[in-house]
């Protein structure tokens, strides 16, 4: 099968870095269609706490209304908590990450690749639920409006911070907690700004400088977090 | 032909505060297969994966090609095939898509070789099946079919008989043969009794663990 | 080693259903102790879900006040749910669970010996902590004793049909969402029941009617859900 | 001696919608040894599930003792040991607290003979290491160590040399032999070249799957 004679292959005979970007992509964002059911399950979680409130606290419209909002980002919040132990577990367990830490390209553009693919199957979706959520809890229709666009720049500052300590606690049997603690309060500033935002809208205060100021949240986090990922899905490698 | 891709000298690892192995001094040379022997538990696939550059817990020196393994990174990830116990195999994914993402990161290869790499390992007919639903032995031969499109000089399996039957066993072996004899170098770790003709054998003490 | 003839024995000489129980529920206790991270997840959580409302929604006591016990069951109910499917998982994977069916003592009361040890070491400690929560989300003393007797009937409740739940779910390998749409329909009559007892406590209404019927869910969950999570067990176990 | 512990009349069993075997008949008496046979992906672990009472896709008929399977489950649980591909060994529990929880649903056994059990699986010294530290052969040991103080007369073992060293594989070709010998009867999958006298073997023909 081999036609060549065995001989070291100079680098640059090898994949690009934004082919083997679009390889893992595609492999995650396959496998992901492939086992449709656990695409619902971020959005599941998200429903099931927005709609558990107003049975288990008040279903009283003026109580909705001033509450919605904030249940809405918790409920997205903890939707992406909870996801994000998949993101590199499944691979982790069947040797899929071993072969993507020996892939001769730069590790933090594969892993920016699987945080990419991770948003669009948890973020995007939440966000594009969230006007039919925000009518269901009687916000007004600016304020949905609003907390969309905040939603939509906050996720994925949520699925980057994330994937950093998703490696990190990659290597450990009980990753719950750790992943908890390490990423909470990272989130928290990116919940207040979000929340404080559509807060601001609803009072008719201006909302620019709020949503700049989410906007350099994510540029920070698209800079950094993939090298953090990287470095620590190395250790968690070398530990297991 | 005479310089090794990979030379360790004074390798020693510690596992759990025990001593896995010291001083451990081996090349690997073209064109030769490497057999790793040990009771269970004496560190073979932790020093396979330490080769790999997976596990970083060891002391000592590693060369590729002359040079400092560290500095070599790049040639040597691109120059360098691992196999491990967990095969890198989506269960989700059909052979075919799992081959085609498995190269995607290293080579292109056209969907018709990959083919015929599939059917070289016995799963003509399976390739546009989920993996899910071949048995732990085909999933094997799945990721084995990579050896039959791999163009990497060195390449590090571990536990590479593992639920393939007679057949396939005999086959990987006389694999192996050819691709020593076409220049290729090989390191493995297996319970079989593998014998090739001019084989090295890197023999590993009684140690308390090994990877799972 | 083996001293005796083979021969097959007689089913009396063996261990007792008892004595099974036992082991069963002690091994579930000593690998969770051997794994202490494991126990603070549904705790942290728990904890978490209560701390983002104030962060989140509004800090001002009057509306923590009117909204506290509810989060707090809501936090509590998401909680047990998402510790499910550890119930079987890890059984499941390692082989235990065949084992487990395959022992000759019916396996409705190896189940229940199961539930129960979820049950310790997830919803009891969510009652234990409650008080301190409750204080947190400024909740008067007389509505934290009677929300702390209605998670400590409502809990086992929920580890019980969540048990039925999570045996259905086993072979699947997305068992998350499908596991929250069977159980939670059958958790919202207990939510409404519990924060239902705790308003009516607040409010300076009898509640004597509301635990009464409390018992009887929880009554109807022990004797009814161990037969149905066993059945559901032996199907899971023959299509994997 | 000459009843048959456990017989099969007519066995058929699908999967995917493709017939794994069907019209398969056979009797397991006391004091044999019967080696299922076949390619990657013919039924064997399917066989040994229905054998062991885990899986229900199936028709024909099943007969312990000369009774309907179905009517004896509790004598039929009793008298029967399966071990398979997973072994039942949780990672966090010690090799002696493992077999002590396996054996407590089954007969009571003192702590001592299973000390000694575990000694005679090559795991002296490693009685009270958590099992996660110990390499995948040494844990597939943890299970081979219930064979020592079963008194079950029907074993049902699926691969069980997997992971195991030339050592360990002869030590457990003993132990099947002398188990015949002493009256009881062994069901084994293996990929291994087993072959004792008297072995009766069953060969499955290359069906679609088989279980992981």
């Amino acid at each position: 099968m081999t036609s060549n004679p065995v001989r070291v292959q100079p680098v640059v005979e090898g994949v690009g870095v934004a082919g083997a970007m679009k390889a893992v992509f595609l492999r995650d964002m396959k496998v992901a269609f492939r086992q449709r059911q656990d695409l619902l399950n971020p959005l599941l979680f998200f429903v099931m706490v927005v709609t558990l409130f107003p049975l288990g606290v008040s279903p009283e419209v003026s109580f909705l209304r001033e509450a919605g909002a904030g249940i809405l980002w918790v409920a997205a919040l903890l939707s992406v908590l909870l996801s994000l132990d998949h993101l590199f577990r499944h691979d982790f367990d069947d040797g899929t990450l071993e072969q993507l830490v020996l892939q001769p390209q730069p590790l933090f553009l594969l892993v920016l690749a699987k945080t990419l693919a991770h948003w669009m199957l948890t973020g995007l979706p939440l966000v594009i639920l969230t006007p039919v959520l925000g009518v269901m809890v009687h916000q007004p229709g600016n304020s949905i409006g609003i907390l969309c666009l905040t939603l939509l720049i906050g996720t994925p500052v949520l699925s980057l911070i994330g994937s950093i300590g998703a490696a990190l606690t990659l290597g450990l049997r009980s990753a719950g907690v750790l992943l908890s603690l390490l990423v909470i309060p990272l989130y928290i500033p990116v919940l207040i700004f979000g929340t404080g935002t559509v807060a601001a809208a609803s009072e008719g205060a201006p909302v620019g400088a709020y949503l700049a100021l989410m906007g350099a949240f994510l540029f920070l986090a698209l800079t950094l977090a993939p090298f953090a990922s990287a470095s620590a899905l190395k250790i968690s490698m070398s530990n297991s | 032909m005479s310089e090794p891709l990979l030379q360790a000298v004074n390798l020693q690892c510690e596992r759990d505060e025990r001593i896995l192995f010291r001083d451990l001094s081996f090349s690997v040379l073209p064109g030769t297969v490497t057999r790793v022997e040990g009771a269970n538990g004496s560190g073979k696939t932790t020093l396979l994966r330490i080769l790999a550059g997976l596990n970083d817990a060891w002391s000592g020196d590693l060369y590729w090609c002359g040079e400092p393994r560290a500095r070599q990174r790049e040639s040597f990830l691109r120059n360098m095939l691992y196999l491990g116990h967990r095969p890198g195999i989506k269960p989700l994914l059909t052979p075919m898509e799992n081959l085609r993402a498995l190269m995607a990161g290293r080579r292109p290869v056209s969907d018709e070789v990959l083919s015929r790499a599939l059917e070289g390992t016995g799963l003509a007919g399976y390739q546009n099946v989920p993996c899910r639903n071949l048995s732990a032995g085909q999933q094997r031969r799945v990721a084995l079919a990579r050896l039959l499109v791999a163009d990497e000089p060195l390449w590090l399996l571990d536990e590479v008989f593992t639920a393939i039957d007679a057949d396939g066993v005999r086959a990987i072996e006389s694999l192996l043969q050819q691709r020593a004899a076409e220049g290729g170098a090989v390191v493995v770790t297996t319970h079989h009794d593998l014998t090739l003709p001019g084989m090295q054998r890197i023999v590993l003490g009684g140690g308390l663990t090994d990877d799972e």
